[in-house]
């Protein structure tokens, strides 16, 4: 079955379902499986809120809401909140999923693996490899990403790149609520510790997403738009610019295929390529920096793997080379913009 | 202790300013004038201020997310501040800090840090800086309850004490580490002796009291700028606005802050002992208040007025591969 | 306390086993039959196999980079462990990991780890499993007296104390972090009060006495049970070779190491006490002695001839994109 | 003056100097520029070794011997063993940076940025950029990295892409003892962050390198070999081999470029872009993992930017997407050999 047809089977299924926000959706996936599974406990700053206070417990459920009401429903025992110290509750985390529970970390912003990276690129990642098989880690870690909030150079970054660099790990990258359910049901049953980074900006973007739990397989990237013409890999809150893209295209008889890999780590090169074989033209929409990136991970397959029916050169649209600026103007200029991506695409459909 | 008027008038001055300039930012925020996330510092200006009152332009401070009263402390410009946290093009960072990343080098102000925990082992470095150099500076970090129980810092303490570095480490316990009390985050009995444990002398201070935190910080500085190394000291504060600005601060007790602002307001307090004593009269207090309050409206105005970056300024301050 | 004789029997196996195990290692690196980085633990039996006593196969300890002792005091295989050290398909990890990444999840040994402050953080992971589910189980972090005071150590500490998990944290002081002396790289009187202050019962033991850490855990192990929470141990005891094999060990003072074997040696001291309270007999403890080489014979025999891993390892137990 | 140019004038340079090993030439670089300059000091665990114990000072000088000799010529003042404390270490050096020194600090292993990453990326990196050009941080963090010794999964990685992704730093991966001085004079003397990674396996290679201070500028590419068949792009310990393939090659008539970046933040895209434009074939021999590598990302500029010059798929020899494995037998297969190399090189001749 080509990728196309996997990911129109899936669309059509929520024909008709309720609409719900990428926030309720990602809170609903972790309700049920929590309800499902007792050995799933989530763990991290706020994730309840207002331990050791005079006020309410589950005072914020996470700082952006995503676990509000999980608290009260299973209790302090399986929600926990913890001190601001992130190598410990990674550690904890990791430890857990070693002997039994499967737990789900928050690091509020990615922007903090700074300071757990260890216990995630060389323990987590690691144990099931260099321990010869006899490790599992089924752990999930949540954490919002990217700019567009004007929230500074230490609280705006993607750095999906970094984690999909390290062998071990996968990372999943919802664009939408359909998709954040589906796939955090997936995580949370996966056996290795996956990273779920969470775009601030899409919070409250909504879809329909049905009421039952469903998964998405990782590796398997969704096609939202389909034409011949041009194929553009967009990620996470890119999507919808590039599909507004597409969209205008469309309107003056350019096809292209809107492709977003869901997960990076697997990546679905098969989609990609097969739609490269068919448009010859490539333009990958990252917000991430360029260096090192995925999008440079995806252009340099293409190149290898496509090579003969590539019929122009591959066009990246990132962030600059650049720390992200708080100035909401060059904030704006920062992040790859509609304008950008078009131009990209019609540069390549002029080459 | 005996206080010299130009002293207490400084001191009340730039608390004042503390507190307006956080009060103002609160409803410059709510008008949609400032972008992104802060954290403001008003009911902690006695620790900021009783502390940087010892301090040079070449002493250095590391601050905080709670930044703006640790910066206005240092002798930052307040209303390159107010250009900064707007994002405008003149601001102390040109726009592109931000409130949780305001410094300037010029006042030893070494930077706001958004990584809870970030000031600590940076400021053992500019402790190091002046050892080395063979100068008598100090540093200064500044850490809230939250903070610290971050590694970071806790590896910091061990360094500071190994390396005998002029660093005094300032603990802000304003009871909450965002809506989470200390009294669950903190495992130990206090931040103070589990800081002490460290190596280092530790004290504990009633932070909304200027003069308490004066006095017991001398101590501390003159260890660090004779050699001595380095100290701890626990400030017992209190926040009286949210987490963020926008926090609906659920984990508060009913009328929590309205107590607070009644029996632990540091400028109520300061205002009190001074005039109580006579050192300063009600008068000459309420001209520093109107003199505090032109000077903030005046950098709300010029912010409001200052250019947003040029769009060449995305590239800039930065080496730039591709 | 009264001491049953199968158990002092396997206490004395136990440690006789790692010394002679390490021992060998170091003959087999130097003849090139151990590949890496090894660190061998022999002097510091007593603690690993003291503290592990308490244990059962479902309580679960992490290591260092040290960590042959624990992982034998913990059950694990020889055999299995000789093969991974030298890198065989067939040893414990199947040649992936190496000395400084045993682990045996069978029998509660969650892995050596060759990050400085790597076991504390994971093994609150495990006591929080043991809590969440509802059992007796507990865990076990071993760090040195370097590791101590690594942040993630320290934060570990504060988590175990806040959430009252069922963690001890033996902290090994062999005087050495590599070749630094522990007087220089821990600000803190010692080890024990530092983690003391974080809020947990703190405890000193000389660890060169294997019933004196044997009785020191003990009270560790049952407030651990019963949901009293975390302990920490400091267990004074000494290194006998260098930080690593092939380690000039220029750091250490003339004949330390020889007055350390002749007047710390923990199996000469339990053999001492065993004897001399009449508990086992020499004839005894010289047929263990010859059983344990024995053992450790075949073992380097085994390792020896068990095959290297197939290329096609290289790419199993893990997911592999491309 | 095209890049090959400029190589040869640096190379016709050393003509004649004494040999040492990359060791020896990092060491004397330390020292030089230690007498030249009050404000540079050194730090880290073992630097010297030996603080606090009965025996001798200066025990180790680093744990490759690196740094061994520089505290008895300029005392622990400054050069500063630590505890075992990376995220201190490093911080501290950012914050001394800032205030008038300027520190090499130590990670003994690159592995080790797990547990001091924050300092790194999202501290001393943005420094510059989000203070508006206030800052100036002049540091160099020194690292080993690399495979083939057996230390295992945590003591084995390359990890440059994950620096090379962060805006801000510069990373640098001498292959050689020459270049390896030159670029420690450049890099202690640069105003911004510097990585700069010393490959474990090449401490003992030598070659002629000059007694006297010399720099190598950052984002110039050296020209080993130099040929219009293909285009090698091969990085620190991955240089020799592909010196080593080419030179096979070269005796049956295929001239190939090898070329060593030398620094891959700056990256020299000009010199191998000008390769590929001649060559139309590349190659690029990493060890790192793949995915969002140093090969990637060259991969992807040859794409975008010499597209048309290109005659054959873009080829990436690199290490597998698995952790480092232990056993002698594995970690050979993990590292790209010359025979990998080789049969990459054959296959894009033959496309
Ligand atoms: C490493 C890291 N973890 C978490 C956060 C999110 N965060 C920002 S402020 C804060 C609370 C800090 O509490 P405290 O140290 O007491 O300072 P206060 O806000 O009270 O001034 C948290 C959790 C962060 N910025 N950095
Ligand atoms: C995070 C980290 N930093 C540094 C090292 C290098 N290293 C390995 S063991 C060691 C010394 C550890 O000393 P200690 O904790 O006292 O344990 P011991 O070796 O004495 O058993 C060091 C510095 C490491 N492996 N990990
Ligand atoms: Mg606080
Ligand atoms: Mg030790």
């Amino acid at each position: 079955m080509t990728s196309k047809a996997k990911a129109s089977t899936e669309t059509t299924s929520t024909q008709s379902a309720p609409v719900k926000t990428y926030r309720e959706a990602i809170n609903e996936a972790l309700r049920q499986e929590m309800r499902a599974d007792p050995t799933v406990i989530i763990m991290g700053e706020e994730v309840s809120g207002g331990a050791g206070t005079p006020g309410q417990d589950d005072a914020y459920g996470g700082v952006f809401g995503v676990t509000k009401g999980l608290m009260p429903e299973f209790g302090r025992e399986r929600v926990i909140d913890t001190p601001i110290t992130e190598s410990a509750i990674i550690g904890a985390a990791a430890g857990a999923a070693n002997t039994g529970l499967r737990p789900v970390a928050e690091l509020m912003f990615f922007d903090f693996i700074g300071v757990c990276f260890d216990q995630i690129f060389n323990q987590a990642a690691k144990f099931r490899y260099m321990f010869g098989g006899k490790a599992r880690t089924p752990m999930v870690i949540r954490a919002t990403v990217g700019a567009g909030m004007s929230a500074g150079a230490q609280h705006s970054n993607m750095l999906h790149p970094v984690v999909a660099h390290i062998p071990g790990l996968k990372v999943v990258m919802p664009s939408n609520a359909y998709d954040a359910k589906g796939l955090m049901l997936s995580a949370i049953r996966d056996d290795d510790p996956v990273i779920f980074l969470e775009h601030k900006t899409l919070y409250d973007t909504k879809c329909e997403v049905p009421d039952e739990p469903y998964t998405i397989p990782f590796g398997e990237a969704s096609f939202n738009r389909e034409g011949s013409d041009i194929t553009i890999v967009a990620l996470s809150a890119m999507v919808p610019r590039a599909n507004a893209v597409a969209d205008k295209l469309a309107r003056e008889g350019i096809a292209a295929d809107v492709i977003d890999p869901r997960t990076i780590s697997p990546l679905d090169e098969e989609a990609i390529l097969e739609s490269v074989e068919m448009s010859g033209r490539l333009v990958i929409v990252d917000e991430a920096n360029p260096r090192c990136s995925l999008a440079a991970d995806i252009a340099s397959i293409a190149v290898e793997k496509a090579f003969s029916a590539l019929r122009a050169p591959i066009r990246k649209v990132t962030a600059p080379h650049t720390p992200v600026p708080f100035s909401p103007v060059l904030e704006q200029l920062y992040m790859p913009s509609e304008e950008r991506i078009e131009q990209a695409v019609r540069e390549l459909l002029e080459a | 202790m005996q206080y010299e008027k130009d002293f207490l008038v400084q001191a009340y001055r730039t608390m004042k300013t503390i507190r307006l300039f956080e009060e103002r930012s609160i409803v410059e925020f709510e008008r949609g004038n400032i972008p992104g996330f802060v954290h403001v510092s008003d009911g902690q200006e006695a620790v900021a201020v009783g502390m940087c009152m010892h301090l040079t332009d070449s002493d250095v401070i590391g601050s905080t997310h709670r930044g703006h009263g640790h910066s206005i402390a240092k002798g930052c410009d307040v209303i390159g501040m107010m250009k900064e946290i707007m994002g405008r093009a003149t601001g102390l960072c040109r726009g592109k800090g931000g409130s949780m990343h305001i410094a300037d080098f010029h006042k030893g102000m070494l930077g706001a840090n958004a990584i809870v925990g970030g000031a600590p082992p940076l400021c053992n470095g500019a402790a190091l800086s002046a050892k080395t150099l063979g100068k008598k500076d100090i540093a200064v970090s500044f850490t809230g309850d939250g903070g610290s129980s971050q590694g970071t810092v806790l590896e910091a303490l061990n360094l500071a004490v190994v390396l005998k570095l002029p660093h005094i480490f300032m603990f802000e316990n304003n009871q909450y580490g965002e809506g989470t009390g200390v009294s669950y985050a903190l495992g130990a009995k206090d931040i103070a002796s589990r800081a002490g444990a460290f190596g280092m002398p530790a004290e504990k201070v009633d932070g909304t009291d200027f003069f308490a935190v004066y006095e017991t910080v001398a101590g501390a500085v003159k260890r660090a700028r004779d050699g001595g190394g380095p100290t701890s000291i626990e400030a017992d504060t209190v926040r009286f606005n949210g987490h963020f600005i926008g926090d609906p601060q659920l984990y508060r007790a009913k009328d929590e802050v309205k107590k607070l602002r009644k029996e632990r307001d540091c400028l109520t307090k300061f205002r009190e002992r001074v005039t109580g004593e006579g050192w300063l009269k009600t008068s000459e207090l309420k001209t520093i208040d109107q003199e505090v309050a032109d000077l903030i409206d005046r950098a709300v105005e010029e912010a409001l007025a200052a250019p947003q970056p040029d769009p060449s300024e995305l590239t800039t301050d930065v080496y730039v591969s591709y």
